[in-house]
């Protein structure tokens, strides 16, 4: 039976439920379990649940160690630009360990962060740092956009035997949704329509999915049928939903938090490029952040991110423009 | 070496009349998150408690030298003659902000008046500042640079590394650990190995070899005499030095983090809110170093009950006025976001 | 007068050079300038060439101080993976710092480091990471082919009053060129067309330059005539010259020696699928590394980066692809 | 506590045999730079001068502790009973390496005998091996872990930061600093600041409160005594211990670094070809530890010459019989290159 459950408690559920499910899973993270009454540490003691110094790099590491040698940990990492302290554990130790064994070990670990905190957090904790973590093989990204997929992406995130970066966006943390209980596990590396559409494709992950859904909104009452599209794993990539789509409406727009350059945004649209080409009726367009990092004050952040409006003028601009065969 | 004995009077004023302007600061700012909430965005810190702490170690410095915290910064450009009104108007996100609004609280920066900038990201400005007493050397300029940072930060690899180097390098800079008890929620007894034996923080110099001092960080004289120390060693070519400054966070580490538009205010201390220690969060307000600076300059005549009121009144007023300059400075103009990207 | 010299001459004349010309450039590293007899410590002395400890996050970190209060230091790196563990330093600091000050500092470093070293040198050390750099408003990224891209871009990098991420393939490090003598700068920003052709536009970086010009050769034998486009900066990227390529071409390769979600190739796919959309008359082709880390041995290596048989195969495929107009 | 004079004259031969074992690999490895040119890639770094520290550390271990040293990796293996075919069969990027050519001389690894992986990211495995230890502790299986890791990686912040979390949480492992002088082609007074100010390594440790020792690590039996005690509080759940080692490397850091298909070979030692001193590198050889260990066996009648000769014989023909196996081995087919990627 499905119950209503915010973001941030869906995630905490999963991760409750797999514990349980589990004795090899251990959680801990800084700034977490500090006293006697936090319900995971009354569930499983000092011994699975604790509480870490400031020290990324060894938190992580830690965790890859901890993981060659039978445990399964979870590293609350809190917002995802902490990492860049530690990157080196993350795209070049734990994917590749298992590799340069010859596959003898293997790392499953999960580091969860939150991300793109689009709140006046201001220049170093607003980012989306995903793009540094795709195309490194071994390593697997998620990032939900529903309670439902927070639940179920964490659940898979835990029983996955490779390393999983599991990105949560803060914009969503209170937002609420339908989250089946008990066991639920939605397996990673296969992208979700969110919503049918017939004219246009809109990609977006995370954050993005709730301003594309809300734009989608917007084009229905102008007539236009917008499908839109989650990929909910960034790697791997399921090009072929996507691609799918694409067949259908020939017309694609891709929204990222990200600036450009460092978006999953681009690097869909080179895969749609590749394999979705003949289908495309129209240039692709990407909605992405401006080529700013990102400022304090409000109006300021509003003019840099994505939103409602970028996307439906995204959107009629590429239903403007007719594909001339050259 | 400097003694707490030759400050004069008016420098002894000085420093109260610092560490009361920072306490009022702070609380204008933590006022405003009741006053005019949503003004105030994202993550802000304050610096009550550190007061003694600050102002007793700025005082040892010379008019060019560095000065380099982290992201809890509202304190020092207090002291270096930066103007509350600008950095309040930052706070509050306004075009006259210290940064023009692109920073906010925890990226002030006033690089005219030797503060070039702090970082949200814990450590991460240790080494930087460890780079301003780089330049002091390469260019031969006599600067020293105090550098600031929390007890937590000192458990990240970056400070280890830029100590390490300094020390290698003699370079000329003051490493002052503020040992507030707290990183954000966790306790120092629950995350750092000196502390878990008993020992004080300020035995991590050893891995460098370098001096390492405690102080009592809610002295300002105390404070003022071992950084003198640290500093003139430090200008004198004979490199780095480690001072832990022991001190208490009187506020909350930071405003509740919520998701917008939910409202945001500063929590109680952790002491309580966390671990129901109020028994710990209220000896450190009867140790207030601002109550206790205040009676012991009355007490030696420094300072009569009413001067000591003058200049509590004039703190107030300043940063009322910061407060009205703020609200009255324009929020800057969306396409304003595109500029500073590139020098 | 130009003079032939070999890549890794021209990166330290350029260094040389100036820091002659200027008195606020530093260079420090780790395992560099040893003893006395170090030619760049005999000329500026041991306050302006340093050796550094392994610690990249306080080499960078201190960099970045220092160039904040007046110098202009080059850190070199060796390898751009041992940026790994200083990331924070090289994309949440370096590029921020001065936007966050609204403008009032500027931070001229430059990070040098060589990358992509193929010769057996396996996981965590033959990788490009160029990738986790680009995107990062405030950033530059260059990464020169030649010894005369990499003298002059080097002087361009040293004189920048912004952070720059200075990229050399180990690869390339003894191939010879002609090299201008004395002044001479490469603008950063500006895309170099390798080779001249009007078949199929194969856009290539560092390394993969040499291979796609290899390539364009045996093509060329083949009748096939193709133009070899090089970035040479990543950030920002000339993503005009590379359309005006595709114009005239209507068929576009892209060679990167990173798996393809971590190269600069799909960023440059992407930007060509919104902006150069109408001019393709074939789908994108990438070529880049298969989807694993770099193994030790020679023959898997080998058959893990791309080469010229590749490219060739890649560039006749495209080449037979007729455009459907949808 | 262990004393050396506990260990039996098996123990003893044992050790000295491993000692010869991973010397003879190390020279066999140097041979193929010239015997099979471009047969090993890479960068490949040897053990020898090592021999006492990695063989009195690990006599002291038992069969299920975990081995987890840097990228300098193969001496250890070759203790704990891995195959020195597969070994070198690796080193040649043969299928039957150790990890079926995929890792090469930098990335060894033996699981099932409790040597789970190395990383040549200086200081990185330094965690790993912190969390082997979390491990064990979590599962109370009553494993300690020996990390090892040289003087160099003793200047990296994660080095820093996973020691405090292992004294925090009092994981059983020991943390053996192999100083042998150099990072490369750095001398260790041109970046330590312990050693700068004329101070052992060990001193790091006081960062953390826990023990810290110098030992001499050319002399096996007093490694196996300082280690010893350090396994024992370890094991017993006091905590982590740091041991500076100190002894010399006796080849170059690596073979030289060319871009292919230009021959690459082990160059002169840096004391020589970097700082042009002969003495310091000829006293070191002058001292190595497999000479002094054989001459004190004799002397004390553990060891007879002719058994010794059998002992170094023995591993002559182990090492060739282990080449000659590389070389038999196919190459990998080039498909198999994506293998391994998920699990
Ligand atoms: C690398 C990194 N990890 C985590 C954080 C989140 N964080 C922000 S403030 C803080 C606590 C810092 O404590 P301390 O250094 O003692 O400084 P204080 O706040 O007490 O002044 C933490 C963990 C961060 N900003 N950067
Ligand atoms: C983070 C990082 N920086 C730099 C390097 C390059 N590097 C490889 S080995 C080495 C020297 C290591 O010295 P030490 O730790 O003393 O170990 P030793 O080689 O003496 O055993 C360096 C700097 C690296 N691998 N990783
Ligand atoms: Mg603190
Ligand atoms: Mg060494």
């Amino acid at each position: 039976m499905p119950r209503e459950m915010m973001y941030g408690e869906a995630m905490a559920t999963a991760i409750m439920e797999e514990m349980k499910r589990d004795p090899n899973v251990i959680f801990y993270g800084q700034n977490m379990a500090m006293t006697e009454r936090d319900p995971m540490l009354k569930a499983f003691g000092r011994n699975r649940v604790r509480i870490a110094p400031i020290s990324e790099t060894a938190e992580i590491g830690i965790a890859i160690g901890a993981a060659m040698t039978g445990l399964r940990p979870i590293v609350e990492l809190w917002m995802s630009e902490f990492m860049l302290v530690a990157m080196d554990q993350v795209i070049n130790e734990a994917p590749r360990l298992r590799y340069m064994s010859g596959g003898q070990v293997k790392v499953p670990i999960v580091l969860k962060a939150g991300y793109g905190f689009a709140a006046g957090w201001a220049g170093q904790h607003s980012n989306c740092i995903y793009h540094t973590m795709m195309g490194i093989p071994g390593l697997k990204v998620v990032l939900p956009s529903t309670p439902a997929d927070a639940k179920g992406l964490m659940a898979a995130a835990i029983r996955d035997d490779n390393p999983v970066v599991y990105l949560h966006p803060y914009m969503l943390m209170i937002d609420s949704g339908e989250v089946p209980e008990g066991e639920f596990v939605v397996p990673i590396g296969i992208a979700d329509v969110k919503r049918q559409g017939t004219d246009i494709t809109i990609v977006a992950t995370g954050w993005m999915v709730k301003k594309s859904l809300a734009a989608a909104e917007q084009l229905a009452a102008e007539g236009i049928s917008a499908e839109v599209v989650d990929p909910r794993s960034l790697a791997p990539l399921d090009v072929e939903t996507i691609v799918n789509s694409v067949k259908k409406t020939g017309r694609l727009v891709l929204v990222d938090q990200a600036p450009r350059h460092s978006s999953a945004a681009a690097i869909i649209a080179a895969e749609v490029a590749e394999h979705g080409f003949e289908h495309l009726r129209a240039p692709i367009k990407m909605v992405t952040a401006l080529d700013t990092s990102i400022p304090y004050s409000e109006p300021l952040e509003n003019y840099v991110l994505p939103n409602e409006e970028k996307i439906v003028q995204a959107a009629k601009s590429v239903l403007m423009r007719q594909v001339v065969a050259a | 070496m400097r003694k707490k004995e030759d400050l004069g009077k008016d420098r002894l004023i000085w420093i109260y009349t610092q560490m009361v302007r920072i306490r009022e600061f702070e609380e204008r700012v933590k006022r405003t998150f009741l006053e005019h909430p949503g003004a105030m965005r994202g993550h802000t810190h304050l610096g009550d408690g550190a007061e003694a702490s600050i102002v007793g170690a700025l005082a040892t410095r010379n008019e060019t030298d560095f000065v380099m915290p982290s992201y809890r910064c509202h304190g020092y450009p207090i002291v270096l003659g930066t103007p509350p009104r600008n950095m309040m108007a930052e706070l509050y996100g306004r075009k006259d902000g210290l940064c023009k609004g692109f920073g906010g609280s925890m990226h002030l920066a006033d690089p005219a008046r030797y503060f070039p900038g702090t970082s949200g990201i814990i450590a991460a400005a240790i080494a930087h500042a460890t780079g301003a007493a780089l330049t002091a050397q390469v260019k031969n300029t006599g600067q020293v640079v105090y550098c600031f940072f929390g007890d937590g930060a000192a458990k990240q690899g970056g400070f280890f590394e830029s100590v390490n180097m300094a020390a290698c390098w003699k370079l000329p800079i003051v490493y002052v650990l503020e040992n507030n008890e707290y990183q954000a929620y966790t306790h120092i007894s629950l995350e750092d190995a000196n502390c878990m034996a008993g020992d004080p923080l300020s035995k991590k110099a050893a891995a460098f070899s370098i001096p390492g001092v405690t102080v009592d960080g809610t002295d300002p004289l105390k404070v003022y005499e071992v950084v003198g120390e640290a500093v003139d060693r430090a200008r004198s070519g004979q490199g780095p030095s480690l001072i832990e400054s022991r001190f208490y966070r009187l506020s909350a580490h930071g405003n509740a983090i919520t998701v917008p538009p939910a409202p945001t205010q500063f929590p109680e201390h952790e002491a309580i809110g966390v671990y129901g220690n109020k028994a710990e969060f209220q000896a450190a307000k009867a140790n207030d170093p601002i109550q206790r600076f205040r009676s012991e300059l009355i007490k030696n005549g420094v300072l009569s009950e009413a001067e000591a009121s003058r200049i509590e009144q004039a703190a107030r007023s300043e940063m009322d006025e910061a407060v009205q300059f703020a609200l009255a400075s324009p929020l800057p103009s969306p396409e304003e976001a595109t500029n500073y990207v590139y020098a």
